[in-house]
């Protein structure tokens, strides 16, 4: 009932600065939907048309049934959790979580059973008295998300709800949201969500489905593992993964193999995907995940070569950046197999593991691969 | 086909209507707001008007004719009124009324800042009392120390200058405003001074190059106030000075209206135009700057 | 020497006596400084500094103000002795006698003053009367307008204003024709009236309003307190008569849009004892006992009031002048208006009792305004307001 | 911070220090001493020890009116003030165009401040048949007595400091315009509409400057002077007969400056108390934003 | 010459609350230490002492050969990069920069050049003449930097610089600032640093040695590996790394081999490690980083068998979260070695890797497995 629908979406903002292009997302119900994107991309403003905090000026938005577009944000059946939180600093968590409910004149002492009840979900029970400014971010986190939840909503939207909190809040809180989604989601509440973010890691670890925005478009809309594995252009390639994947400008010639010439030196791919690819040639770009290239042994041929410049240790993992003529690349080495001693005169050898190697064109981005790595 | 195109077109004439609708609804609050606003606004201008209005009128018809529209507009107002009763027009009482404002208003500005900076950013000993006077010396009726403040004065010599109007002020006089300073100075935050004292500046230097620029807008606020209730001030002139040459404007002003003699009302309404005409100028030019400028009390960190 | 001369006043007066004071300075090889303001704070700004004992040389004082500045006589310098340099045979004894006080001359009555009616001509004519000579044909007047003219027409007024003054003069007036006593009694100084003498007063102020004579004290502050002459029913007739000083006749003529102001002699209850009329110095020359040049002074104020080069200067700027020979050099120079000399003859020649400087003390005024006022809105019976006013009074002269 | 000195604030706050020693506490204690007096100015001040306060207490019928008549005042003319500059400033918060032509027009009243023109227009507004009663006629209504009735006297002038609330407006507006915008979004999600969002989000977050303002016109409102001296003079029957005018004319119409003294510390000591009061009270209701966590 | 020593250094605040209880810490001439711990652990207080915007309690601060306790700020030759930048608003980004060379009465030409040199460094070059308000995220934050090393200050402080950009920029720019010290070192620019943060992965990447606190007190110091390898404790132990090392509550006895039981479950070690254990028995923290636990193979025995609640999916890994009765562990297994259908009826079994292995005193936190791991 609660499936959230937008139809040709369109944002003008009063300086005719045209921020959203027509765009149009289904969302079902009990979907957990993520909006992922740079700065800029127009997420906030997406969802605030949804929230009816911006006006529409195109398009329209539907929620369960009923066109919302011209509805006040409280008659709409959402709830929504701010970037800073917006928890109204002069009240009470108590108060906080209640005042929607307060406003519906709900009777007394459904309010205290309903904040009782929201409380205890999150943990918060302990708080109930405290001032927004008493509360650590991760607790004041936990109010938002609370009052949130109390007016059991069709919607919810989540605007960067995690990126003021430290790494480890935030791994913490990633989870302790999921759980709370797919809780909801047992006990048959309504759950849709949309949640707004843009870091690719909270992305790809909460959303059933992930739609990845730039300057107002959509890019691609898919679930996590296709979205990582089989991004439809360069952009989603680059957004998604951790460290970014590389993308060095080559240039492509299919014939018999596939060969691509990066700086001066040329990589080739085996004869058997090469059929697959839907180019024969031209500007490429050649996308490889970090943790998808590996240190070539000293007699391995068809390698780059490039100087490293800078090596990052991360615990688990080593990261090296290696300069390849004026292209950087990232390559991830586990601990274990990283041993300085490969490493000669700062230079380095380095495979790309072929069937995760990706090719994009250039001008258009479009993935030319993707039935190549199907 | 007809059903085809019927399906397709409903959403969009639909949607059509639903934006439509919404605007209409903008369009009719926003009608409402400015109604409200013009129609208040007028009751706030209305003096204005009427006084520009009742400055070009004769002086008998000043009082004949309620409207503003004068019947037979006229400049004598202006004319007989800038030349004064006095050998001096009224560009000299202009003159004297800036000679007073400028270091009044700049020393309120350093004095004021200054003490708000002690006040907001230190703790010392005594703070507390200190703070304490501050608050009352605005709760004593200032009739009664009138006699003593003069007595005072004519004991350094300053009668007949311009110095007692403008001296206390410049020594963080007016605690109005000192408490509006340290009121902004709380809510803004301290890293940028921090900053500088790492940078290598001291308290001093802290307060010039990071605090008052921040405070600047405040501090503009500050001396618009002050130009207008120094422009305004009436009683401290009249009492201080004697000579009529050291006569500002809002003493001035006065200075033909014998209540039990006639007077020309239309000389002292063009007067009263012209002595509005600095603070308004004033207010128009620093408004934007003087109501942002409060706003930003809390710079962002 | 370098004097310093203060006053208060219009824009006329200003210019005049600037005038005078150089003219005089020049003669007698004096500079002296104008110190000028308007009206407003002008008590306050003389209080000050003499309190501060920074006052002018020459200072223009405020008749009522004596009591005030100089209690024991001892505020400014005694005149009588610079009878040298001052020519005092050009005032009367009972001119200096009103300036004196505990047998010093605190300053010389720059002009005098007193209350006459004033009638507007054309209203009258207009409702077909004469101008009235009695307060009996005033009431009659009344209704005649009421019904001729429109019932917001009024032969006369004598209410309220900010100071309640109009209706404490003409109480007073009124009480004074019929006792032939000025309120204050010189021999006792208490109260020469008697509560019920004082409530006649009253009650006759009030038939007045009740016959529509006048308008009612609320009105009037209903009006915001306006000076009568800044009204548009003194303008156009519709008030058409007041009990004025003589020296306001052209602030009260200027504006009268149809004909003219006419100067009347004071009307009289039946069985008057007196004409009662209400003269008194307006203001005074005084010199600072502090001056230092007090001789150079004298010469000054001497000049401005008796010599021609003052006199002619100052022309009628303050009223017709109370020195002899200047009023004869103004009059015959035909500076004056001649309505305005009609009105002051009238004053100079009625009679009445001597008009005590009391009645002009704030406290006084005071207690006077707040029983009528009271009255007025209801609140105490003539009675009992004339009651209070006796006993107010005499307390405040039992303070001297 | 590392290396200041703890009496260095003391050299911030010296320009004031020595203005008070200099020019405040002199006149402040002198007039406390006068309070003590008979003083007519022309003499020098006699010692009468509480006289003048027993005087005041006990005899004194004009005082205790106008302390009344200054209380109604007060407490009529503090609130109206407050909830209009908020409302204006509420108003002119809004983006809209031409915002800052209106701003400047609503200061015009109180640029105009003491001027000549204000109190002739007054009368002309409020007189019998001034514009406000035309405006009632008009409607069919009866036309009122502004300045002769003394139940509406004390409200005309009240009017007049209403109308001149520009200041206590701009710094509302600032305040106004400090709040944290996604604070109202939060609360339209909520489910509340204008009035609720003002009562409980707008209102709430601006006490600091509602306090500010509120000690800032109780203490001018303490100290009206020029509504009624310019307007009524006290009257009628003294029903705008302010403390302040009283002590003023004892002061320089009466020469009583003794007496008014007393007055005036009395007042003093009125306005404080309810400042203590006002300062006390805020603890309650006043949120600080910037406070330290507690 | 810029080294900086810290002895017994104590902080009461006003309130009488002590903040840090006498530290003792050594930074070397060029060294790049990091102070790292939990929010609230007075690492901001430690940091604001050293560049004297807080009063010294108690202990000395030496830099160089000079006592600095009484500097001012100013004078005690350390450049600070704050948290929000700090930058002066109503200064465009040449004057932020120049205003520590101003307040010297440097001479205009010298301070122009040094403007201008700071400014290529970091690659601002092109916004100097913007307003901080006109600067994006990262933007400022260079700016910041080079407001700091225009002075060529002995010491640099840093408090959590890239707190407030978002995933990718903080990734940058950790890479940049560690680049500028190698730089500044080589050059022979005094470049002595400590830098605060909450982040591990911060701490990791970029301190030469890392200094772990936790309420006002230093939990250990030590080179990013052996912080790794060999925590001394519990606390430095869950601190660093990422995801948290798991830590499960057990009892220990050494009879021959090392056994643990942990709830109903008992892990046995060879006996060759049991012999170097400090203590022989008692209760105790079993630590085993997420890395180090793999799945076991269905014939495998000594394994934890646990039920898998949830499962992020990150790209190149896959995070499990397993509960065993009421501990909940954390399992990081590469995407090509995870196959859910290992995991049958959402149970699974984890053998941990034994060399990879700490045991915690329960009471004190205190490492007894050190040397066994050594
Ligand atoms: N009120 C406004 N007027 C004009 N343009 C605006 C307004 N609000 C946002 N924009 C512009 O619209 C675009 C989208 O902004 P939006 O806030 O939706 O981005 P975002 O994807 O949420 O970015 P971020 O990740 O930084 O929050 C931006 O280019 C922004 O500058
Ligand atoms: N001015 C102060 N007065 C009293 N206590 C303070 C003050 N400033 C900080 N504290 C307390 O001192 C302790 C250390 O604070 P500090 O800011 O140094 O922590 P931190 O390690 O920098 O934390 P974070 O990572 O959150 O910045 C905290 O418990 C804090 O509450
Ligand atoms: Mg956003
Ligand atoms: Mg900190």
């Amino acid at each position: 009932m609660a499936r959230l629908q937008i139809r040709n979406l369109e944002k003008v903002y009063a300086n005719s600065f045209k921020a959203v292009h027509g765009i149009s997302l289904d969302v079902d119900d009990g979907e957990f939907m993520v909006l992922v994107g740079p700065s800029g991309c127009a997420k906030s403003t997406t969802l605030r048309m949804i929230a009816g905090l911006e006006t529409i000026t195109g398009g329209e938005i539907r929620i369960g049934d009923r066109i919302v577009n011209n509805l006040a944000p409280g008659q709409r059946g959402v709830s929504m959790v701010f970037q800073n939180y917006a928890l109204y600093p002069h009240m009470k968590v108590r108060s906080n979580l209640a005042f929607g409910l307060k406003l519906k004149r709900r009777p007394k002492p459904e309010i205290e059973d309903a904040t009782k009840a929201v409380a205890n979900t999150l943990e918060i029970d302990p708080l109930l008295d405290r001032l927004p400014k008493q509360l650590s971010g991760g607790q004041a986190q936990r109010v938002a998300v609370g009052r949130a939840l109390i007016k059991k909503p069709d919607v919810f939207l989540f605007d960067e709800p995690l990126s003021n909190l430290d790494a480890k809040l935030r791994a913490s809180m990633r989870v302790r949201i999921t759980d709370l989604h797919k809780r909801l989601k047992r006990e048959g509440q309504s759950s849709t969500v949309v949640y707004v973010t843009h870091d690719q890691t909270e992305a790809m670890t909460m959303g059933d489905r992930i739609c990845v925005m730039k300057d107002g478009c959509i890019m691609q809309v898919a679930d996590p593992v296709t979205l990582y594995n089989r991004p439809e252009n360069a952009f989603v390639a680059g957004f998604i993964g951790s460290p970014e994947m590389n993308l060095m400008e080559g240039t492509l010639a299919v014939n018999g193999g596939i060969r691509v010439r990066l700086a001066d030196q040329v990589l080739t791919f085996g004869e058997d995907v090469g059929g697959r690819l839907d180019v024969t040639g031209g500007e490429v770009l050649l996308g490889v995940r970090p943790q998808h290239l590996r240190i070539a042994a000293s007699d391995e041929e068809n390698a780059l070569e490039g100087h490293v410049s800078h090596v990052e240790f991360m615990g688990h993992e080593v990261y090296l950046y290696v300069d390849i003529a004026d292209i950087r690349l990232v390559v991830v080495v586990p601990s274990e197999q990283y041993h300085p001693e490969d490493i000669r005169d700062d230079r380095i050898r380095l495979i790309p593991r072929k069937t995760a190697v990706h090719i994009f064109d250039r001008e258009t981005g479009r993935n030319v691969s993707l039935s190549a790595n199907a | 086909m007809a059903e085809q195109i019927t399906v397709r077109t409903t959403p969009e004439l639909e949607s059509a209507r639903t934006l439509a609708e919404g605007r209409r609804m903008h369009a009719i609050s926003s009608a409402v707001r400015y109604a409200l606003l013009a129609g208040v606004g007028f009751l706030m201008l209305y003096p204005l008007v009427w006084l520009i209005g009742a400055s070009f009128k004769t002086n008998t018809e000043i009082f004949a004719n309620p409207g503003f529209i004068p019947s037979e507009p006229t400049l004598n107002g202006y004319i007989q009124g800038w030349k004064t009763s006095t050998p001096y027009t009224f560009a000299t009482f202009f003159w004297n009324t800036f000679l007073i404002i400028l270091p009044k208003t700049i020393g309120t500005a350093i004095s004021c800042a200054a003490v708000a900076y002690g006040f907001a950013r230190f703790e010392f000993p005594g703070k507390r009392i200190l703070f304490a006077t501050l608050i009352a010396t605005l709760l004593l009726p200032n009739v009664v120390t009138r006699i003593p403040q003069y007595l005072l004065f004519r004991d350094l010599g300053w009668l007949d200058t311009f110095l007692p109007l403008w001296v206390p002020s410049a020594f963080a006089g007016d605690a109005f405003f000192v408490f509006m300073l340290i009121q902004f100075l709380r809510a803004i935050p301290r890293d940028m001074e921090e900053a500088a004292r790492v940078d290598g500046a001291n308290t001093l230097q802290t307060l010039i190059y990071i605090v008052v620029p921040m405070l600047a807008p405040a501090l503009i606020s500050v001396c618009l106030f002050q130009f207008m209730w120094t422009m305004n001030d009436f009683l401290g002139p009249l009492i201080y000075l004697s000579s009529v040459d050291k006569y500002p404007v809002s003493l001035a002003l006065k200075l033909s209206i014998d209540t039990t003699e006639a007077f020309q009302w239309n000389r002292i309404l063009a007067m009263s135009v012209l002595a509005l005409v600095p603070a308004l100028t004033v207010f128009f030019l620093a408004q934007k700057y003087f109501i942002e400028g409060i706003s930003t009390g809390g710079v962002k960190g | 020497a370098d004097l310093r001369m203060s006053w208060w006043g219009g824009d006329s007066r200003h210019v005049a006596t600037q005038e005078a004071l150089k003219a005089c300075g020049e003669k007698h090889g004096h500079t002296i400084k104008p110190e000028f303001t308007g009206w407003t704070g002008h008590q306050e700004k003389v209080a000050t500094q003499l309190a501060g004992g920074t006052e002018a040389d020459i200072m223009q004082i405020n008749w009522p103000w004596l009591p005030l500045f100089s209690l024991e006589g001892d505020g400014f310098a005694d005149l009588n002795e610079y009878s040298d340099t001052i020519d005092l045979s050009q005032w009367s004894q009972a001119q200096l006698d009103s300036a004196t006080v505990n047998g010093k001359l605190n300053g010389l009555p720059v002009s005098t003053t007193g209350r006459v009616f004033f009638f507007n001509k054309a209203t009258f004519e207009e409702a077909g009367l004469p101008l009235p000579a009695t307060w009996d044909e005033l009431i009659e007047a009344a209704a005649v307008f009421k019904e001729k003219l429109g019932p917001d027409y009024y032969p006369f007024d004598a209410q309220g204003g900010n100071d309640g003054l109009g209706a404490i003069l003409n109480v007073s007036l009124v009480t004074t024709q019929m006792t032939g006593k000025d309120l204050v009694d010189p021999a006792t100084n208490t109260v020469a009236w008697t509560a019920e003498e004082l409530q006649k007063g009253i009650e006759f102020n009030q038939n007045l309003a009740d016959k529509g004579g006048i308008r009612d004290w609320k009105t009037v502050a209903g009006g915001g307190n306006v000076d009568l002459f800044e009204l548009p029913a003194w303008s156009e007739g519709k008030i058409a008569g007041s009990y004025e000083w003589d020296s306001t006749y052209g602030k009260f003529n200027d504006p009268i849009e149809n004909g003219e102001l006419v100067p009347v002699g004071l009307l009289t209850v039946e069985d008057a004892v007196t004409e009662g009329v209400y003269r008194k110095p307006s203001m005074l020359f005084s010199i600072s006992k502090n001056s230092e040049n007090p001789e150079a002074a004298a010469q000054i104020v001497n000049c401005l009031l008796n010599e021609s080069e003052g006199i002619e200067a100052l022309g009628d700027t303050r009223g017709i002048p109370a020195s002899r020979i200047a009023a004869e050099t103004l009059a015959e120079g035909g500076a004056i208006n001649p309505r305005l000399l009609e009105a002051h003859k009238l004053v100079i020649e009625a009679e009445g009792p001597t008009v005590s400087p009391f009645n002009e003390h704030p406290e006084v005024r005071e207690i006077f305004k707040d029983a009528l006022e009271e009255f007025a809105y209801g609140n105490i019976s003539a009675a009992d307001a004339a009651t209070e006013i006796v006993d107010g009074v005499n307390g405040v002269l039992a303070k001297f | 911070m590392g290396g200041d000195s703890r009496y260095l604030g003391l050299a911030y706050v010296a320009p004031y220090v020595a203005g008070l020693l200099i020019f405040t506490a002199i006149p402040f204690v002198a007039s406390f001493y006068l309070s003590f007096t008979d003083y007519n100015l022309m003499r020098s001040p006699q010692w009468s020890g509480l006289d003048n306060y027993t005087q005041l207490f006990t005899r004194d019928r004009t005082f205790r009116k106008s302390l009344s008549v200054t209380l109604l005042y007060v407490f009529m003319t503090v609130p109206l003030k407050l909830v209009f500059a908020l409302f204006i400033a509420y108003i002119l918060n809004y983006r809209l165009k031409f915002i800052n032509f209106f701003r400047t027009a609503y200061y015009v009243p109180s640029i105009l401040g003491g001027s000549i023109a204000v109190a002739v227009l007054w009368r002309y507004i409020f007189a019998d048949s001034g514009l406000v009663n035309m405006a009632i006629t008009a409607f069919g209504g009866e036309p009122v007595n502004w300045f002769g009735d003394p139940s509406n006297a004390l409200f005309t002038i009240t009017l007049l400091r209403l109308w001149q609330f520009g200041s206590a407006m701009v710094i509302f507006l600032a305040a106004l315009q400090s709040i944290d915008k996604t604070l109202y979004e939060a609360a339209a999600i909520d489910g509340a509409g204008k009035w609720h969002t003002f009562v409980y989000i707008t209102l709430p977050l601006i006490t600091p400057v509602i306090f500010f303002n509120l000690i800032m016109q109780m203490v001018q409102a303490f100290q009206e002077f020029n509504g009624p001296y310019v307007i009524t003079e006290g009257g009628p029957l003294k029903s705008t007969y302010l403390l302040p005018l009283y002590i003023y004319e004892e002061a320089f119409k009466k020469f009583d400056m003794g007496y008014a003294s007393a007055i005036a510390w009395v007042l003093f000591a009125i306005i404080m108390v309810l400042t203590l009061i006002a300062f006390w009270s805020s603890r309650h209701w006043v949120y600080y934003a910037g406070d330290k966590r507690s």
